[in-house]
């Protein structure tokens, strides 16, 4: 079952990420072009999955969304599980009040809405590719943070890493060797988790007009479109949602898979 | 001495995800009336399957693949499900390895046991709190009004373990079955707890099918002593006998064993 | 004298539930104190909560003690983490599951220095024949190994670094009774072997008369009685020694 | 009992302290000066105006001592005026609030009245079609984006089915209407809202639920239940749902930031005039004073209702309301 769910994630998750590398291979248009043959047409030979309402190739944009989305959510949770693992760690291995201070500081970081924090900076900072990738990072390590130090914290009761300090490992060693390679797994799955959430994020944001500014398409901002073409072109809803649900769905398929294997 | 209970071919299959495992395979087993009968055996020896199937208290992927478990002439195997809860704490009742986990956390002592008073009997709230009263005297618990209104994590285990035997023979079980209930407890306390329940065996005159791997308490306690090996009965004697001259290879192993550690 | 234990106490904060007023303060060990000659083989013996692990812990230096000092005598113990090994109660939670067994086993080997790599493997197969195992176990995870397995593979990492004082914690209290058989066999077989020093800690009286020559009795984190095992065995002379042998012998 | 509160409000103070500076911080991070920001839309403003307005909002005061001013009008809920049309930003935010609010609680209501019995249904059934359907469902449902499941919705229920106003929070004649009309009205605006806040958190809620479920059932104490001959009805409902419900609790506090979160986006969809919306508005013009106050408002939020759920987990399990003896 768990190994099923993680082959058909991978799956999914490849198909999208070789489309997004593969993008201008594979794409039948520019995405910014503009076929002088008609907007808003709905899906064809000539356009797979239809035009939008300036006369763009969907299909292109989508693929070209997809770089978008996805580089988003990958670095904004390199960003995130780094300062998560950074902190968890730290929190979990020292306790005492450096440990209480990270928690107080998480307990405080998690009283705010992540979108209404997110929203404010951006707003501040104005809405650019690269402030979006570090906003949702700096604003979603929390969870990996809790999560690594209760792993820790619960390693460090096991009685094998009480048998390490006996024959006389290091803390290093005993970080390195044997509580990383044993906490791994749970961040692998939050962290996983985390990509599908920052996409979401992302989404969102852009569908708001604060994330990723047009004309650089990404899945978000495709639909800001579909507000005013709902019951006109249904295509311009349904087809970028389609692949937003599609790529979370694959990362989740990725997570419970992971988590089923780690036991 | 007649035969309480007796199990015919008692085979026990759980169904896992990719395969499957016979915990118990062809067991006989009898326990006479006002008898202590004990089933010696290791861990993964199939003793508390046995006795959880006995009124089918088996986990969801557990299935009896066949055998009879008669009471009295009752074949409880092929009774449905409500006549067999109407046996289960009547007519039969059970005590587990760690009472603190086996009583629920969220309900009070009294509230447990008023559970167990009532439910054969349909008793006024009056006479029910008097019964519980009197249920935990005959445990030996001083406090019973504070036992009452305690939650289980509020008390030790010894003290856990005695409510819930006054639990289990609220309704005066024909046969206790007594699942590894000193286990989990600290030698002088195990002591204490055994007394009790002989004692409270000379009394009321249940009996008691007790699952140990401890084969001094066996010594102590059994007029029957059955070893249990990969599902199977191996050898069952009187107590004298099968300390003396053991017959099947593992009891003889199990015995050099506890002579060699279970006692002083 | 290879070990002295000096007035140690020990406290530990608990929380008592969320509405009882702030923290209470447990003695796990209080005012303990015993010494051990080479070659000499100290039973302690207690119920729970009577701060049996406790001590072993502090012994160890895996957890410091409020007060009191340990003292291993330097002529005998040069290297404190090399000559002083400890073997846990629960074999399941002992060993590192993401971590073959060849790992562990070469884990204190390369800590020490005891012997150059290339040696490292020959080792390994070395100490597992010692605790009746053999090299088909050097590549497996200890999730592959029943419960005596994986505490004879614990014995195998102790002995690893070649040590002459060693605690057994509860070693075999969680293992089937002719597994337990088995393995206190093979302590006393490597404990000739070795010459090692031991304290043996254990609740089951019956192991510590094997095991031991001086026996502790502890209960709430204080010695009630300590002595040569017959002495204790035969003419206990405190109530709680005696309740204790009762309770073991049956009433 | 008392203690334990007591020790729980004043933990709130340092978490207070610490919303606010890091409020202050991220408000501070705005390359520019924020009187610049304001005015600079507004050609007729000289430099030496501008100079004057920082030295009147102590712009030109060291930071902490700026963030002292502030916290003082914070604590006389005096959060400025809001830059767009110069009216104070409390007034505006009391006046949407209600509206975020009803939708929220109705959404919370919504969730927790379907999630439960879905999930203890699921948990009782565990490995069935029905199961198997729903965990499917869930999954779905966790995936979706919250703003394309409204899209999607709007496109049936109002345009293809026709069945539901497409936006707003009543009609516009929705003053003559007699009052059961006004709550009809009410009613069907509010419908696709609810419904929308309500999905991501149904779907975490019902197989929270589910799992709790099927931890409680297979709690050694549900075999006691059962040894002693209860049916199975009771020991399902009295003995398991007991202790799976009960860690449910702090789940409503946990919810709280998704659902204020989600507010921004199906306020700014369905045209709902509630503090999502109008913070929407003051990220888009920059509106610093009022971004800043509702920062401020809704991690306070958050964190009462985090306090709340905690005191209320505290009081319903025993194992924490009593200590051992």
């Amino acid at each position: 079952m768990g190994s099923k769910r993680l082959l058909f994630g991978c799956l999914i998750i490849g198909i999208f990420s070789l489309l997004a590398i593969a993008a201008p291979l594979v794409s039948p248009y520019d995405p910014s072009s503009i076929d002088q043959a008609g907007l808003l047409m709905p899906p064809s030979a000539r356009h797979l999955l239809g035009t939008d309402g300036l006369g763009r190739d969907l299909l292109s944009r989508i693929i070209y969304g997809a770089r978008i989305s996805l580089s988003i959510g990958l670095i904004a949770v390199g960003i995130s599980v780094a300062i998560g693992l950074v902190f968890g760690a730290v929190s979990g291995f020292y306790g005492g009040l450096i440990d209480s201070l990270i928690m107080r500081f998480v307990d405080i970081m998690l009283c705010f809405p992540t979108f209404y924090l997110i929203l404010a900076v951006t707003a501040i900072l104005g809405p650019s590719i690269f402030n979006i990738m570090i906003i949702i990072g700096l604003t979603s390590w929390m969870g990996t943070a809790r999560l690594i130090r209760a792993e820790i914290l619960s390693l460090k009761e096991r009685e094998f890493i009480q048998a390490e300090r006996a024959i006389g490992a290091s803390s290093s060693r005993i970080i390195l060797r044997h509580l990383i390679p044993n906490a791994i797994g749970p961040v692998m799955v939050n962290a996983t988790l985390g990509i599908a959430g920052a996409i979401l994020v992302e989404s969102g944001l852009s569908f708001l007009g604060l994330g990723v500014q047009p004309p650089t398409p990404s899945w978000g901002n495709i639909l800001i479109e579909s507000k005013s073409t709902l019951g006109v072109a249904w295509w311009i809803t349904v087809f970028p949602g389609a692949a937003i649900l599609t790529t979370i769905l694959g990362f989740n398929f990725i997570a419970e898979g992971l988590k089923k294997k780690i036991g | 001495m007649g035969n309480l209970l007796e199990i015919r071919n008692l085979k026990v299959n759980f169904n896992l995800d990719d395969q499957v495992i016979t915990a118990v395979d062809g067991v006989d087993l009898d326990v006479r009336e006002g008898e202590v009968l004990v089933l010696a055996g290791e861990s993964g020896s199939g003793k508390t399957v046995t006795a959880l199937s006995i009124t089918r208290l088996l986990p969801r992927t557990a299935e009896i693949v066949s055998g009879s478990v008669m009471l009295r002439g009752k074949d409880l195997a092929r009774l449905s499900e409500d006549s067999l809860a109407a046996i289960r704490g009547k007519e039969i009742a059970y005590i587990f390895q760690e009472p603190s986990s086996f009583l629920n956390p969220v309900y009070t002592i009294g509230n447990q046991l008023l559970e167990a008073i009532t439910l054969h009997h349909g008793k006024d709230k009056e006479e029910a709190l008097k019964e519980a009263r009197e249920l935990l005297a005959l445990v030996k618990i001083r406090e019973p009004e504070r036992v009452l209104l305690d939650y289980p994590h509020q008390l030790s285990g010894g003290m856990n373990q005695r409510v819930f035997l006054a639990m289990a023979l609220a309704c005066r079980p024909k046969l206790l079955i007594a699942d590894e209930p000193t286990t989990s407890l600290d030698v002088t306390v195990e002591a204490q707890i055994l007394q009790l329940l002989m004692e409270l065996k000379m009394r009321l005159g249940f009996s008691l099918l007790f699952i140990t791997h401890n084969l001094s308490i066996a010594r102590r306690i059994a007029d029957r002593v059955s070893v249990m090996y990969k599902g199977e009965v191996v050898e069952e004697a009187l107590t004298e006998d099968i300390f003396k001259a053991p017959k099947h290879s593992h009891t003889r192993e199990l015995i050099r064993a506890y002579e060699k550690i279970g006692r002083l | 004298m290879i070990l002295q234990v000096k007035n140690i106490t020990k406290t530990f904060i608990v929380e008592r539930g969320m509405f009882k007023r702030g923290a209470g303060l447990v003695r796990a060990l209080d005012g303990v104190s015993f010494s051990m000659e080479e070659y000499s083989a100290l039973g302690v013996v207690g119920e729970s909560g009577s701060g049996k692990t406790t001590l072993a812990k502090i012994i160890l230096g895996l957890i410091p003690a409020n007060g009191g000092e340990v003292i291993f005598d330097e002529r005998m113990i040069a290297d404190f983490r090399k000559d002083v090994q400890i073997i846990f109660q629960n074999p399941y939670n002992s060993l590192d599951p993401k971590m073959r067994i060849i790992n562990t086993l070469a884990e204190p080997l390369l800590i020490h220095r005891v012997i150059p790599r290339h040696a490292l493997k020959e080792r390994a197969i070395e100490l597992l024949r010692m605790v009746g195992l053999d090299e088909g176990a050097l590549s497996r995870y200890p999730i592959e190994f029943s419960g005596g397995q994986r505490q004879r593979i614990c014995i195998a990492r102790a002995l690893a670094s070649e040590p002459k004082f060693i605690v057994l914690d509860e070693p075999i209290s969680s293992l089937d009774l002719t597994i337990q058989a088995e393995m206190l066999d093979l302590f006393l077989a490597l404990k000739e072997r070795f010459k090692l020093t031991y304290i043996f800690i254990s609740h089951n009286l019956a192991v510590i008369k094997q095991m031991a020559d001086q026996v502790i009795v502890m209960e709430s984190g204080k010695i009630v009685e300590q002595g040569a095992k017959d002495a204790i065995f035969n003419s206990p002379a405190k109530d709680y020694t005696k309740l204790l042998l009762e309770a073991a012998r049956g009433w | 009992m008392l203690t334990y509160i007591v020790r729980r409000l004043l933990g709130i103070i340092p978490m207070l302290l610490g919303i606010t500076v890091l409020s202050f911080l991220v408000i501070k991070l705005a390359p520019g000066k924020p009187v610049m920001l304001q005015y600079s839309l507004n050609p007729k403003i000289s430099l030496e105006e501008i100079r004057r307005l920082e030295k009147l909002e102590g712009f030109d005061k060291p930071l902490h001592i700026q963030y002292l001013n502030w916290l003082k009008n914070l604590s006389r809920f005096n959060f400025g005026r809001s830059f767009s049309d110069g009216r104070p930003v409390t007034e505006k935010i009391i006046e949407r609030l209600p509206v975020t609010l009803a939708i929220n609680i109705l959404s919370l209501l919504f969730i927790f009245a379907i999630a439960l019995p879905w999930g203890i249904k699921c948990a009782l059934k565990e490995g069935t079609f029905f199961d198997n359907a729903s965990a499917l469902t869930m999954f779905l449902l966790f995936a979706a984006p919250t703003f394309w499941l409204a899209l999607l919705l709007m496109q049936l229920f109002c345009i293809n089915l026709g069945l539901l106003p497409i936006s707003g929070i009543a009609s516009l004649d929705f003053e003559y209407f007699p009052w059961w009309k006004k709550l009809w009205d009410l009613g069907r605006h509010m419908f696709l809202p609810v419904l929308v806040s309500s999905l991501g958190g149904f779907a975490g809620v019902s197989r929270y639920m589910r799992s709790n479920m099927i931890e409680a059932m297979n709690q050694p104490y549900i075999y006691t239940a059962r040894a002693k001959g209860l049916s199975e009805a009771t020991v399902i409902y009295k003995h398991a749902l007991r202790n799976a419900v009960l860690p449910i609790v702090t789940i409503i506090g946990l919810s709280i930031p998704g659902l204020l979160g989600g507010s921004i986006i199906f306020e700014s969809i369905f045209a709902i005039p509630g503090i999502g919306r109008l913070f929407y508005e003051a990220a888009t013009m920059r509106d610093l004073n009022l971004i800043m106050a509702e920062v401020v408002l809704v991690a306070i939020l958050t964190m009462l209702g985090n306090l709340i759920a905690d005191i209320a987990y505290a009081y319903v399990d025993p194992r924490i309301r009593y200590g051992k003896r």
